[in-house]
């Protein structure tokens, strides 16, 4: 394993921690955070050593990142995009990926008249948020095609692209689930392009597992617990049913007041995701070059950001 | 054109009756004096005729295009100076505005005012907002005119001269005026009739007529001065044996 | 010009009457009229609209969230997490505000350098203190009391200090006179002078606070923040749940309106009428 | 008690003068001066925090990035949008409100039915009109504008209401006995005695209006949407780039120190002045 | 404990001289009357005495634990009762809590008001208001009163009445009264000096000692009254010449 490389101070293992606090997304892509604490596995790692366990429910990346820089939570689900910045804006000193938890589940999602991606030229597409894992994937997507000046790109909210897709101010909108599934149950759009197309092996990450260095530091034995809670979470998906899955996370979406998604769109999104415990760290390299190269962000070295030496006790 | 006032009562919210069935007719032209104690409802009629108030008894009769009136505060707006408060007036009479300036400047000389045009009303004494008031009650140039003690504040000098502007006034404008003062001589100088009232409730007390001969004649004037400070008194004894006892 | 005619003025009193009675009712009433007019007009619309219903959705497709939500309890609690938040914070920032704006007001130096900086900071936006407050102060009620403070504190200083400096010079000087201290001027003269200005601030300063907290619970939810009107606002914009968007408006509205009816209303009618004036629109006495 | 002594009052004069002089040196030192003194303190603090430099960042981190936001112009062009847009929104929102205020003022059953109403959409943040703006009007101006208006419209009526109300009674009485129109009524007599109630609901009404700007701006961006500060603000959280957002910030309290010291300020103190009243912490004339 | 005015001078921001090179010495326990032509800045001399003013020139000694005022215009808090308004002056003078509800009443009474301490000012007539701020100015019991026209709204009958109040009160407890009137008879009735004031700018253009003597001959009081009169007269005059000229 890497060598903690400083941040607040480093501190040598002091055991386990009394609790753990954990941010995640009420959202199919954070289905293996769902699961954990739904059906008790993360109580039940954590609980061995007598950490308790408490959550926090965050709408978007920015603020579970603020939330971890300010140490009110210790470890969070979240995308790549936001995880990789704040890597490389604290100089390598805020964060690292201790596992992975979902891949695949972003598509372009476009009006019926679009079959081909060369009619995208002239048309506005949306994305969740200017420099977001999708911003950055549909940017370079479209530079990859030359469409860079012919497309306008709006980074709207999950909430707004529907509204704007309807009304017809825009063509398509470059979508994680469940809200990509939404567009096209609901909204009469189609996927043009799955991401997962555009990488090679069709695996790329869209939720990772992350921890403060401190917090790393201090308390391994618990981050080893949360990492072997979220990989059972894992097997578990991958093992149940279709309709085991869905009424699991249906009832969890519920359970925190966010169960307001039909089945159809919830399980048409649980079709594109896949869970694997691997960050995919190969993957980042390319996304922080994706990221430089249509101007967003700034380059820097990812060393030491991925700590895979949990995954591999916890596959163990 | 006169005021024609008919059994008229008023009271406020929490008060008894302030005005009890007053009735009185003042005919187009008169020059009216109104006397009495402090608080007894010489304001508050004027307020009446004026249509400020409506009376809780009773009726009155007045022009229908209102009264000019000058307040017993004097009520100037702060943010005009003393010029632009007599130029509201004008405007709202509906006087061209090419006129205006000229007697702007007319109406403040004559309140001895002329070089005070471009004061703000906290920059004036007492006295001169009260002169300017008067010179915009006079800009209003209705049939009607009511004043609640014009010339309180001021000088006996500024207050001769004005004694006798408003009188020249009066006999080339044939206005019905009706002034409210605390001050018996001044009643007897200026006015052609003179109510009393009584407080609590206000009622007439007494109605003098003013001839041209007892105003010429001090002895004369002196005795009916004496005799209205007597009513006044002897009303206000009464009072405060009912107050007291 | 015509020759200007009598006009006869006859009692007002039975009619002032009626119209007090009526007065009394129509405080009532019209609330309530006004808002039957605007849910038929809301209907019409959305009956007339060419949008589909989950886009503009009517009364009755709002109506028909309302039992899911009070089922769970949960709009329940979060009307009464934000109403608690916001009163408190209310409360808190009124104590802090009051004596800032009357420090402000006695120090003339200070208020030159800090006047224009309280003044900027209504302007600021609530979401910028956003990530340093998390900073200091993690995902706590701090934060989000941070946040509602900053937000409301500008506000009211500004509305008293306008308040007092509309005071007439005279009150300053009668206190002079009557050789009031400063602590005595303060309590007794420049405060209750400077009130009904100041009621006008509070009111602002009420909304400032509001807003704000609605901002500050869009940062997180669940966990050790209880879930607030903020936080089902924007969870039904993420889901893009148009009803549950409108029936949050709804209550925020309906919350907004009874807060004006039984607190500043009835405060500014008391202090108006002690001063001899009154609101427009209500008959005197 | 012992018994009083005489006091000497002595000319006030020259140190009046100097007085005078110095107020308005003041004026500009005042603020310069705190501005070197809170930008001391952020930089003691930034030195003594623990906190890691991209979390808490000091005046010389915001200051390095200046030059990046300034060369590509981005910050330039963000606060002419933004500024352009609140100006002319406000001033949109100004000539709205100003005659509804005076409807409401006039028409009692209107201000009964609508003014509890007008109060609580004072209230509702204006995230929450976000989403009905954007089903009518798309990502346009229009968007921006309406969350605007209908953020600082509701603020300017209700200042304007209360300074109507606190107009003394007296000149609805002079109005009357001048033979003054409604409409001559409003314009010479209601709106100047009601301009410094006025004034200081408009000074809300700009926070209103560039706060709501600043929410439109966080949703709103990108296609023909030309960025603004609010965008360039949630750009830096996004990016969980503090320096930014820091910039940001700065750039916002200057805008605001600037509209408060160019307009609001004298406004206010020619409005005063006027009134032969003062500002505290002015010296008379 | 007297006043001393030493070549005191005044001007407003903006206007000439208002007062100019002013001395005189008011003795402990004198009861002086200043009169003087509207705007001539009386007014503004009870400022400076009050210590609300600054001279612009010169310097005046005052006791330095202040004068009681009664200003020109009532200036009675709004918010308060009549009751209340006296009760704050006997408050911040440092009366007990419980002797202050018999004393408001035993001065209001004194001004004939016993009946109205619960009204507010806007429920009170202009005379009443008045008197209110006479019951405060007396509440506030310091060696030195100021009154700039105590009596301007009041009928003859109560202002004869609070004559001899306060004459009886300033011979109990010896305090040094400057009033300040637009009525010679009332200055001749009630003061043991009259000081004349000149306008534009404000000096003293006469002083007159007032005996007990003179006070009681209504012949000799008439005498001075219209010899006062004059002078006012001529100075005006004078003032109106250099004005047109
Ligand atoms: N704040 C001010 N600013 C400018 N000028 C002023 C101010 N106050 C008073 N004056 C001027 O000073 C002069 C004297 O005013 P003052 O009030 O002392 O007169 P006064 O003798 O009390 O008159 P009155 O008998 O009418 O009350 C007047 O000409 C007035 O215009
Ligand atoms: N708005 C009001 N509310 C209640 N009572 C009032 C109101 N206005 C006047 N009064 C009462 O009505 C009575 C008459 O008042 P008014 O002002 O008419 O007296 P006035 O004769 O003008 O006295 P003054 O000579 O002192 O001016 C007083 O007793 C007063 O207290
Ligand atoms: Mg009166
Ligand atoms: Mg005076």
């Amino acid at each position: 394993a890497p060598a903690p490389a400083g941040g607040l101070g480093t501190a040598a293992d002091q055991g386990p921690a009394a609790t753990l606090r954990l941010g995640y997304f009420a959202n199919v892509t954070h289905a293996p955070a769902l699961v954990a604490d739904a059906n008790g596995y993360l109580d039940d790692a954590l609980g061995a050593d007598g950490t308790t366990l408490e959550t926090q429910i965050f709408a978007a990346g920015p603020a579970a990142i603020e939330a971890l820089n300010s140490g009110a939570i210790d470890a969070a689900y979240l995308g790549p995009s936001p995880a990789l910045n704040s890597y490389l804006s604290s100089g390598g000193t805020s964060l690292r990926i201790i596992a992975g938890a979902a891949s695949g589940g972003a598509s372009l999602v476009t009006t019926k008249q679009i079959t081909q991606v060369s009619q995208l030229a002239g048309t506005e597409l949306a994305t969740p948020q200017y420099g977001g894992t999708q911003d950055v994937a549909l940017r370079s997507f479209l530079r990859d095609q030359g469409l860079s000046d012919a497309v306008t790109v709006t980074p709207s909210s999950n909430g707004t692209v529907p509204q704007l897709f309807a009304r017809g101010s825009i063509d398509g909108a470059w979508l994680p689930e469940p809200h990509a599934s939404l567009l096209v149950e609901k909204y009469g759009a189609h996927r043009l392009v799955d991401e997962a197309d555009l990488w090679p092996g069709g695996r790329f990450p869209t939720t990772v597992l992350v921890a403060s260095q401190e917090f790393i530091a201090k308390h391994p034995d618990t981050v080893r617990e949360l990492v072997q809670a979220n990989a059972q979470a894992v097997r578990w998906l991958n093992a149940a049913g279709q309709r085991e899955t869905l009424d699991t996370i249906q009832s969890a979406l519920a359970a925190l007041g966010s169960g307001t998604l039909p089945d159809a769109v919830i399980s048409s999104a649980l079709e594109q995701v896949s869970f694997d415990t691997t960050p995919l760290a190969g993957t980042f390299a390319t996304l922080v070059n994706h990221a430089a190269a249509v101007g967003i962000g700034e380059r820097g070295s990812l060393e030491g950001l991925v700590d895979d030496s949990f995954t591999a006790k916890a596959e163990r | 054109m006169g005021v024609l006032l008919n059994e008229v009562s008023l009271s406020y919210p929490g008060t008894g009756l302030v005005i009890d069935r007053l009735s009185a007719q003042i005919e187009d032209g008169e020059f009216i004096a109104v006397l009495g104690a402090s608080g007894c409802g010489k304001s508050s009629l004027l307020n009446l005729i004026a249509g400020l108030l409506a009376p809780t008894g009773g009726w009155l009769e007045v022009p229908d295009d209102g009264a000019a009136f000058m307040f017993q505060d004097s009520n100037l707006l702060p943010w005009l100076t003393a010029g632009e408060n007599v130029d509201l007036a004008l405007k709202l009479a509906g006087q061209p505005k090419a006129d205006r300036p000229a007697r702007i400047t007319r109406l403040l000389e004559l309140v001895q005012l002329g070089h005070a045009a471009h004061k703000k009303p906290h920059e004036l004494s007492g006295g001169m907002r009260q002169r300017v008031a008067l010179a915009r009650a006079l800009a209003q140039d209705r049939q009607v005119l009511l004043m609640d003690e014009p010339f309180a504040a001021l000088d006996a000098i500024t207050r001769d001269l004005l004694h006798e502007q408003l009188r020249s006034l009066w006999e080339q404008t044939g206005k019905t005026i009706i002034f409210v003062t605390h001050n018996v001589r001044e009643a007897i100088r200026l006015s052609g009739r003179i109510l009393v009232l009584s407080s609590h409730p206000g009622r007439i007390l007494e109605t003098r007529r003013i001839t041209e001969d007892l105003r010429r004649t001090p002895a004369l004037a002196a005795a009916l001065a004496d005799e209205l400070t007597a009513i006044l008194r002897k009303e206000q004894r009464k009072h405060e044996r009912t107050n007291s006892s | 010009m015509s020759a200007p005619t009598q006009a006869r003025i006859r009692p007002a009193v039975p009619a002032a009457l009626a119209l007090r009675r009526r007065g009394r009712a129509d405080a009532v009433i019209a609330p309530i009229i006004t808002l039957i007019v605007l849910v038929s007009l809301w209907q019409i619309a959305a009956w007339a609209s060419p949008l589909r219903e989950d886009l503009f959705p009517g009364p009755a497709a709002v109506a028909a969230k309302l039992p899911e939500l009070l089922a769970d309890g949960s709009l329940l609690s979060a009307v009464g997490t934000s109403l608690f938040r916001a009163l408190s914070g209310f409360a808190i920032a009124v104590l802090i505000a009051t004596p800032a704006a009357l420090l402000l007001a006695h120090l003339p130096l200070l208020r030159k350098g800090l006047g224009p900086l309280v003044s900027a900071m209504q302007v600021l936006p609530s979401i910028a203190w956003v990530p340093a407050a998390i900073i200091l102060f993690g995902l706590s009620d701090a934060t989000i009391y941070t946040v509602l403070l900053l937000g409301a504190i500008p506000s009211i200083i500004n509305g008293l200090l306008s308040g007092i400096d509309m005071i007439p010079a005279q009150y300053s000087a009668l206190s002079r006179v009557l050789g009031a201290g400063k602590r005595q001027h303060i309590l007794s003269v420049q405060l209750p002078a400077a009130l009904p200005g100041y009621v006008a601030g509070l009111r602002q300063g009420w909304a400032f606070a509001w807003r704000s907290l609605m901002a500050a619970e869009l940062i997180a939810v669940g966990g050790s923040l209880a879930l607030g009107v903020g936080s089902l606002l924007q969870r039904g914009r993420d889901l893009a749940d148009l009803p549950l968007v409108m029936l949050v408006i709804l209550v925020i509205l309906l919350v907004g309106v009874l807060i004006e009816l039984l607190c500043f209303a009835p405060l500014e009618r008391k202090l108006l009428r002690d001063r001899g004036m009154t609101r427009t629109g209500e008959n005197h006495a």
